[in-house]
């Protein structure tokens, strides 16, 4: 009974989505907003890569949003995983295997370049693909190469925490700046646009990149390190 | 004729993908399936770089580089936890 | 600068900020983040507030526009007046909720943060002019609810917020994909150009995204069956995050809805069965439940339905101005009062309803809950009575019967349930361990009711019926209330006073019908009210809810149109069902007193809606000139009247609460209360007057009074409970009044106010009589009582005069009355009705001289051996009363001069008058044949009785009155089963029933909610592929 | 690798080594010279090479003349080996049956620095038919494609000796 | 072969939808029904990219590549791939909170299945 | 050629994300939904969309794998 | 030079279209870790190199991937056999010899799962 109203609910919503594919068409240009948007992000933002124009600047409050979900993420499963009465499943009498030491080697040598990569995409972010979400994540999977390989390692909360919570003022107060010298909250245009396409340039946004990146990796590694515990 | 080699290249990579998601679906232990997915990144990051060269953009092969990190970190905790066992 | 302090921006500017800061607080000082947390809640609210206050004095709307660029580029925020009044109601209750939920919130700066962005966020979803941008806010909403949820470790806690995440995430994807697939279809995401756009929203992708985007927030707003989830969270969360659920949240969700309703304007109708169906349903279920936020929980969903319905029902109706009166009313009461009993839960800590029996006794607990309760179930004087009056007119207006009928009845449903939970807590429980409540605890409940009293007179503005005179009865009991510490009789007197000074200020200006009512009305009130000084204790709360009756009974007949003269209505309601639920054994009685007050009530409320829309306009002297289309509004006006009065079928309320109120109490009610429905009588047959259905009507309204009379009569004459005899008796002759009205003509009228007078006194005399005698012999049985002649002689004077008058025997006022009433009978042509008339007069006598026989002549009784006379408070206003019955028996002039100046108008050609003292009129209606014939006719029938008694049991056993009496109530046992009462039982029982079978659509597993939730996508979908395909 | 020679040390001791691997990288990825990318990548790979260069010892290296050469030798072999072992799989992959005979087998191995057990370990992964599946002190199990002997002393001489001889000089 | 890359993809992004919605719908374990979110998820961002991306076009980034003059023209809409990332974010801690809630569950009662948790209702 | 390309990737989801609801063994069902999401991401850069694809491959597949086994392994390695 | 490139880039592809030909072929699972890991090591390293031919100013970066693959995919298989034999996957019925097997039970201790 239950699986045929769950078949019978699958198969309406495979002839709803059915509807939606057949009356799409793949489009051969932009909407007119997407234009603009292409127009306007390399000439008044200064940044090479639209999207991450698009997510920092005038989508600016999306992100922040999002990084507060990411915040609060963070938080929440500290409160739901945190506490005393936690228990591993893991049988008594029964130690855990110890990682291989080829891993432990292979880690200790990748994760130098695993941040460093980290870096890189969160630095990139207005120049090409990446930024500050998709370093974030980057660095926060070296953290978790970190956890895996060398179980030993405890990540310290306080740094994590107090870095998360920096970045995220700056970020804010970032965004009033905006507001105070440029024209609205989280304008990029508090610093110059510099050269288009180098690495200083695209007025705030490598900035708010970098916070972001930060932000998000060390949120990402709390909470896969709440996850670990 | 350069065009055609890699036309090719782009066909052989299918099948092994094909191959890689055979595996996958026959599977037989879990630690077959995690083989087949470690092959078919590794094949994947070849497609994205061979992408990236078909459609001439450079920006692609960071995707290559991010994805290979993943794969491989996901690859090595799924060792790491298939060897706690159950 | 300081401009720059209160821009709205800076909501979330210390949200985020706020809560980015706070752990960072944390690793420098343990109390720093609370600091930080109150501070950017408070300046949160503040923000709110005084843009909201500037917005109010009529600044423009404040646009907000983000990084620099103009939408449709950039995220652009509006604080306009709807943004403004939303997200400081909900920043205030945020707030109330946070010193709610302090202990929990203290201990853990993660709960601190999400508490503080989950308020942020539920400001972002109402300012938020951007798709995709509400979706973000609706996430942060989302996850900041389930880490709030995950405070609570129990199994079952966990379990509903499992859930409650599977379904809301759902949701939120549908709102996700939506938004997607309208940019590709409109290419823009911000929401004002959506709505420019609307007409590109066409195609199987717009449309489908469209209904997306609408399931989700339906969805969101928990509609039934599809709410499952939420109910489980509301049960098991703490209540401190379940009143934020309840509030917090829907209310964001609801103002998405309201902002992107121009976007729906196809699917109004949907919404509008949708929240209908919510509405109904979830009251309907609500009277199954036993668990107190459960309960709560289908409450709250109940009334997010009713919101969607009115926003969508109005929308279609293009009543924009009504907007701000219906849905802010509403919205704001539902706000403050569910948070409020959510915050009261979770002082009270007794999970389940009958739990609650512990504040019994703890009247400012009760007071708060009461007066939730009372927001609640939208009535006066809390904004959801305004916005539900405004809602039903605006429906009457467009003909929307069906929808009336439904929220009525929802509304009906949900005072069920929610008064059925006071009735709990008002009643004591021996073995209840104490509950300890500290000043702190009750703040946020108490602070709720106190906000939705401030709302209810901006409610009252926005109405138009703000006035000083309208709201003075309240005004004055919230002063004595103030002054409730003092001892009880100097409050008595404080009472009298104030009633008789606003009361005299009240009705100065009122004439005519009302003035006369007013002044008999004051006047009886004041006297019988005066009877309470002879209780020495204190009475908490009684003295100021005996002003608020008096003075709503003053205002009622000042009032100039339904909707005033409808709020002191139920302000009496009200007012006289708290006073009946402090009697000690009146709490199984209360409810039903007030269920079939509120029935009445809606009933008036829909009368009064169809009258207005008949009459187009809302000035009662309208009604005078309705036509033959006012015919419903008469029939359910009536209807709601001849409920209050307590006609035949609708009675069973009467008995108990009149018997199980406070001795004096029931004086009030019967003599004073009962006319107030009468009143309203009177008033509605001024619409019947035009229309030949009106007349039909009416004459079907005499046969009701008619038999009201006889039926009451017949109980009354069965009763072995003395307060329970009188208050048969007052049901029956309430019937007499009745009849006499329906009569329409001059002389049933002056019939009518004439027995209305007598009866006033009569019954204030009877009741208070028998409350001396309780209070003397310490019992109310008849059989226990007897021998009180000589014990108490005055009371036993009064006492009589007051029998022969409401017996109708000559010399006293009661004849008079009654041969009125038989010679406008047969001068009509009643004659059915005129037989029916002697027979219950027989029967009145019957019981009458029972009363009087077994109270003061039987042999004495043990309980009445060492008695002594009443006390003088209460044998006062006896004497008063029956010198007004002698003044209305040997002066009548004094009386009918006015009552005849005050019928002129209506029925100045029925009656030509020839002198003014009664004798003209017996000369001048030859009372002879009539009185005689009536007289005849009781006499056979007593002999007829008389014979049938001998015959059978007469020869055997002793004879005596006691006896004579055993023996008809025996005879008359087994075909006068309480018909009325089975009645209302099964159709209770069909409730629960119903309520029973419905709730089995929540089977408590998170997979079939999603299910259903799919399944409700699929509704809207197909609804909207049908209507496509229809249209 | 492009590091080379053994030192013990403690401390920071890998910081340079590490650092300049990690600038170069940096300018790898970067594909450019400009001043500003010059600067963020010497902080950058500063601050992480300090980070990592001090919590183990695995960057304790030192570059000689000696090790270099080495080290090129080890990669020309290394990669002998890949393409032979390669060759070696495709013929038993395309063969029309498998005909082989796998087991695990116990070698013996001298290095004692972490970077070049790991070395040696990926080393042996990547060439004919050998897979490291684990190391305990100097005993290294060996998953072998088509077991040539049980011995360990003639399995360390079949499987590790080609590589260890350059790794032992480039890592220690 | 005529069919556009974009309408494959959101005919393979909805089809995923569904597969999770099963997997949501029938699954008793807790975590896979996790994964059946994860997997309804992950269909509905595929479909959300495929929205944006226009016949032949290319990532918007501005470089070598692709001249600032030749992105309106050649370049796919950003929005979509903006908006998306966003839901990437939001769907991972969505699925975070989650597990949370049934390690949590786990820990209370033993047990994954859904079918304990049935004790509110009504 | 991208739409025989397309048509593997996406054959190649199908097949994941049918895997992932279908496999009995919950890891393998959940390495599968990470497979899935892994060619999801390949999918996004055949779309046109490395910043999307980035975050895929690095939140999507690796980081909510990685709770997930976290998650199974802390619940007892799926038994139900 | 574009035609070497391509040449390698086919020789690439060849070799991994054998990895997932071994993948599929071999009889247990350590055979196929042993076929997937180094067929397809060797083949995404040429597809790399061959593109590097085409584009030379993408060359280093590719080398980093390149040897990020070299690098990291041993390292992968490593920590898989490993796993694979902790939790006694079945080898071969070929299989001659399994002294890490022997190594276990012989210290009689428990770190095989």
């Amino acid at each position: 009974m239950k699986a045929a109203s769950s078949l019978l609910a699958v198969l309406l919503f495979g002839a709803v989505f059915a509807g939606i594919v057949g009356g799409y068409g793949e489009r051969e240009s932009v909407s007119a907003l997407a234009e603009q948007y292409l127009a306007m992000v390399p000439r008044e933002l200064g940044a090479p890569n639209v999207v991450t124009g698009i997510l920092i600047t005038y989508r600016g409050f999306d992100t922040l949003g999002e990084v507060a979900v990411l915040f609060m993420v963070a938080a929440g499963v500290g409160v739901l995983l945190g506490g005393k009465d936690t228990t591993t499943a893991s049988e008594p009498g029964r130690e855990p295997r110890r990682p291989s030491e080829l891993v432990g080697n292979g880690a200790e040598i990748t994760l130098p370049l695993i941040f460093l990569f980290g870096a890189y995409v969160i630095k990139n972010g207005h120049l090409s693909a990446g930024g500050g979400f998709q370093g974030g994540a980057v660095v926060a999977s070296g953290t978790m190469l970190l956890m895996l390989a060398l179980p030993a390692t405890k990540l310290n909360h306080g740094f994590l925490g107090v870095t998360e919570s920096l970045a995220g003022v700056v970020y804010v107060g970032i965004g009033i700046l905006g507001l105070v010298f440029a024209a609205g909250f989280l304008d990029s245009h508090i610093l110059p646009l510099g050269e288009f396409g180098t690495l200083i340039s695209a007025g705030a946004i490598p900035v708010i990149s970098a916070l972001l990146g930060v932000k998000v990796g060390a949120e990402l590694s709390v909470i896969i390190d709440r996850f670990r515990n | 004729m350069a065009d055609m080699l890699l036309q090719i290249a782009g066909v052989l990579i299918f099948f092994a993908i094909v191959f890689g998601v055979a595996r996958l679906v026959i599977g037989r232990t879990a630690i077959d399936r995690v083989v087949a997915i470690d092959m078919l990144t590794v094949v994947s990051i070849a497609l994205i770089a061979l992408y990236a060269h078909l459609s001439g953009r450079f920006v692609y092969i960071d995707v290559a580089l991010v994805y290979g990190l993943l794969s491989f970190l996901a690859v090595l905790a799924i060792a790491r936890f298939l060897e706690k066992g159950p | 600068m300081v401009e720059a302090l209160f821009q709205p921006l800076n909501i979330f500017l210390l949200g985020l900020g706020g809560g980015f800061l706070i752990p960072l607080l944390y690793r420098i000082a343990k109390p720093l983040p609370a600091l930080a947390f109150i501070t950017a809640l408070c300046g949160i609210a503040a923000v709110s507030g005084v843009n909201f206050w500037a917005l109010r004095n009529g600044q423009p709307a404040i646009e907000v526009y983000t990084a620099g660029a103009t939408p449709p580029i950039s995220i652009n925020l509006r604080f306009g007046a709807w943004e403004g009044f939303f997200t400081f109601c909900v920043n205030i209750a945020a707030l109330l909720g946070a010193w709610q939920l302090w202990p929990r919130l203290r201990d853990s700066y993660a709960a601190l943060l999400l508490y503080l962005i989950l308020v942020m966020g539920i400001n972002g979803m109402v300012m938020t002019r951007d798709l995709f941008n509400l979706f973000v806010f609706l996430e942060i909403v989302s996850i900041a609810t389930y880490g709030l949820l995950g405070l609570e470790r129990g199994p079952a806690a966990l379990a509903a917020s499992f859930k409650y995440i599977m379904a809301t995430v759902i949701a939120s994807s549908f709102l996700l994909l939506g938004s997607v697939l309208l940019y590709h279809v409109t290419g823009t995401l911000n929401i004002d150009e959506l709505i420019a756009r609307r007409e590109l929203i066409a195609g199987p992708i717009g449309t489908t995204a469209l209904i997306f985007i609408l399931a989700c927030l339906i969805l969101e707003l928990k509609p039934f069956p599809a709410n499952g989830w939420g109910l489980d969270v509301y049960e098991t969360a703490p209540a401190g995050i379940a009143a934020l659920v309840s509030v917090g949240v829907s209310a964001g969700v609801f103002f998405a809805l309201l902002k992107l309703l121009p976007l729906f304007e196809n699917h109004l109708s949907l919404i509008a069965v949708a929240g209908g169906a919510t509405f109904l349903f979830s009251n309907l279920v609500g009277l199954k439940q036993t668990n107190v936020q459960r309960m709560l929980g289908y409450s709250s969903i109940a009334q997010m339905g009713l919101m969607m319905l009115a926003l969508a029902l109005l929308q279609k109706q293009g009543a924009a101005a009504s907007m701000p009166l219906v849905i802010g009313g509403l919205f704001a009461n539902h706000l403050f009062a569910k948070a409020g009993l959510f915050w009261l839960a979770g002082a009270v800590q007794r999970t389940e309803v009958a739990g609650w029996s512990t504040i019994a006794g703890r009247p400012f607990v009760l007071l708060v809950f009461a007066l939730l309760l009372v927001a609640i179930a939208g009535l006066p004087p809390f904004p959801g009575f305004w916005a539900k009056w405004e809602l039903v007119m605006q429906l009457s207006g467009a003909q929307l019967y069906v929808w009336i009928a439904l929220i009525l009845l929802g509304s009906l449903l949900e005072a069920a349930y929610m008064f059925g939970w006071f009735k709990q807590a008002t009643r004591a429980m021996p073995g209840d361990l104490p509950v300890s409540f500290t000043a702190r605890d009750l703040l946020p409940a108490a602070g709720g009711a106190v906000l939705l009293a401030i709302g209810s007179y901006h409610a009252a503005q926005l109405a138009g019926a703000a006035s000083l005179w309208l709201f003075s009865p309240l005004i004055i009991g919230i002063v004595l209330y103030a002054l409730d510490w003092l001892p009880g009789r100097v409050k008595c007197c404080l009472m009298l006073l104030a009633v008789l000074g606003v009361g005299n200020w009240l009705i100065s200006e009122t004439t005519g019908m009302s003035g006369l009512f007013a002044t008999v009305l004051l006047g009886g009130g004041l006297v019988v009210a005066s009877a309470a000084l002879y209780r020495q204790d204190s009475r908490p709360g009684y003295y100021p809810l005996m002003a608020v009756l008096l003075l709503s009974i003053a205002t009622m007949m000042r009032a100039q149109t339904s909707l005033e003269f409808f709020f002191s209505w139920e302000l009496i309601t009200l007012s006289s069902y708290f006073m009946i639920a402090q009697g000690r054994h009146a709490h199984p009685h209360a409810l039903p007193f007030l269920l079939f007050s509120l029935t009445s009530a809606f009933c008036l409320l829909a009368g009064f809606a169809l009258a207005d829309a008949a009459n187009g306009t809302s000035l009662l002297q309208a009604f005078r000139t309705g036509g033959t289309d006012a015919a419903s509004a008469f029939a359910l006006l009536a209807l709601g009247f001849l409920i209050k009065a307590g006609a035949i079928g609708f009675h069973v309320w009467l008995p108990g609460a009149y018997a199980e109120a406070d001795d004096d109490l029931s004086a009030m009610l019967s003599s004073v209360v009962s006319k107030v429905a009468i009143f309203g009588l009177f008033m509605v047959t001024y619409l019947a007057i035009g229309s030949q259905v009106g007349l039909e009507l009416a004459h079907l309204m005499g046969w009701i009074g008619m038999l009201t009379t006889v039926i009451g009569a017949a109980l009354a004459f069965r009763q072995d409970d003395v307060k329970r005899l009188l208050a048969y008796s007052s049901m029956s002759q309430l019937g007499y009044i009745i009849t006499a009205i329906a009569l329409m003509s001059h002389l049933g009228w002056v019939t009518a106010l004439y027995l209305v007078a007598n009866h006033l006194m009569v019954k204030g005399i009877l009741f208070l009589a028998v409350a001396g005698v309780i209070l003397r012999c310490g019992t109310r049985r008849l059989e226990e009582l007897g021998g009180l002649a000589r014990r108490m002689p005055v009371t036993f004077v009064v006492a009589v005069v007051a029998l022969v008058s409401m017996s109708g025997l000559p010399p006293l006022a009661g004849f008079g009355g009654k041969w009125l009433l038989l010679s406008a009978m047969v001068d009509k042509g009643w004659y059915g009705l005129a037989a029916a008339g002697i027979l219950a007069t027989l029967i009145g006598l019957l019981y009458m001289f029972r009363l009087a026989h077994a109270l003061f002549l039987a042999p004495p009784q043990a309980a009445a051996v060492h008695v002594r006379e009443a006390p003088m408070q209460l044998l006062l206003p006896q004497i008063v009363l029956v010198g007004a019955i002698l003044v209305l028996s040997f002066q009548p002039k004094l009386f009918m001069d006015p009552v005849s100046t005050a019928i002129d108008p209506y029925f100045a050609s029925t009656l030509v008058w020839e002198g003014m003292s009664l004798e003209t009129i017996y000369g001048y209606w030859n009372p002879v044949p009539v009185m005689a014939a009536s007289i005849a006719g009781a006499g056979v029938l007593f002999l007829i009785g008389w014979t049938v008694y001998r015959l059978d049991q007469g020869r055997t056993a002793a004879t005596g009155i006691a006896e004579f009496y055993r023996y008809y109530i025996k005879i008359s046992q087994p075909w006068s089963a309480p018909l009325a009462t089975r009645a209302w039982e099964s159709i209770a029982r069909l409730g629960t029933v119903s309520a029973e079978a419905t709730r089995r659509v929540y089977t408590g597993d998170g997979q079939m909610y999603v299910l259903v939730a799919l399944f409700y996508v699929l509704f809207l979908l197909s609804a909207n592929f049908i209507a496509g395909h229809a249209g | 690798m492009n590091e080379q020679a053994p030192t013990d040390g403690k401390g920071i001791r890998g910081l340079p080594v590490l650092w300049l691997l990690l600038f170069i990288l940096w300018l790898i990825v970067n594909a450019s010279l400009a001043t500003p990318i010059l600067i963020t990548g010497a902080v950058i790979s500063f601050a992480i090479a300090l980070i990592f260069a001090r919590r183990s010892n695995v960057w304790h290296i030192a570059v000689t003349p000696r090790s270099a050469w080495h080290f090129l030798t080890y990669t020309s072999v290394f990669f002998t080996e890949l393409v032979k072992a390669n060759l070696n799989m495709l013929r038993y992959v395309y063969s029309p049956r498998i005909d082989i005979h796998p087991g695990i087998v116990r070698v013996r191995i001298r290095l004692k620095s972490p970077i070049g057990r790991l070395a040696l370990s990926n080393s042996i992964a990547l060439t004919p038919g050998s897979l490291v599946m684990d190391v305990r002190g100097e005993t290294m199990f060996v998953h072998w494609l088509d077991v040539k002997t049980t011995d360990p002393d003639q399995a360390t001489e079949m499987i590790v000796a080609p590589f260890e001889k350059h790794l032992e000089a480039v890592f220690g | 072969m005529g069919l556009p890359v974009s309408t494959l993809l959101m005919t393979t992004g909805f089809l995923l939808v569904l597969i999770g919605m099963w997997g949501i719908l029938r699954h008793r374990n807790i975590l896979r029904i996790i994964i059946g979110f994860g997997l309804f998820d992950t269909g509905l961002h595929i479909v959300m990219v495929a929205t944006g991306y226009i016949t032949g076009g290319t990532a918007p980034i501005i470089d070598t590549a692709l001249g600032i003059e030749q992105a309106t023209t050649r370049a796919v809409d950003p929005v979509p791939s903006a908006l998306v990332v966003t839901a990437i974010v939001i769907g991972f801690s969505v699925t975070a909170i989650m597990l949370a809630f049934a390690i949590r569950i786990h820990d209370a009662r033993k047990t994954l299945s859904i079918d304990a948790l049935t004790e509110s209702k009504w | 050629m991208l739409e025989l390309l397309v048509i593997l990737i996406c054959g190649s989801i199908l097949v994941s994300g049918v895997l992932a609801v279908w496999l009995d063994n919950l890891m393998a069902a959940m390495v599968s939904a990470g497979l899935a999401s892994l060619f999801a991401a390949v999918s996004y850069v055949l779309l046109a969309a490395p910043d999307v694809a980035m975050a895929e491959a690095a939140i999507g597949s690796g980081l909510s794998t990685l709770i997930f086994l976290y998650a199974i392994r802390r619940t007892g390695g799926g038994r139900e | 030079m574009e035609l070497t490139g391509s040449i390698l880039v086919l020789t690439g592809a060849f070799f991994l279209f054998s990895a997932g030909l071994g993948l599929l072929r071999m009889p247990d699972t350590f055979t196929r870790i042993q076929a997937g890991t180094k067929a397809s090591t060797l083949g995404n390293i040429l597809v790399l190199a061959g593109l590097g031919f085409y584009h030379p100013d993408w060359a280093l970066k590719l080398l980093v991937v390149a040897y990020f693959v070299l690098m990291t995919n041993p390292l992968s298989s490593h920590a898989l056999s490993r796993a694979a034999h902790a939790i006694r996957t079945p080898m071969a019925p070929s299989t001659m010899v399994d002294a890490l097997r022997e190594e276990g039970d012989r210290q009689g201790n428990g770190d095989v799962s």
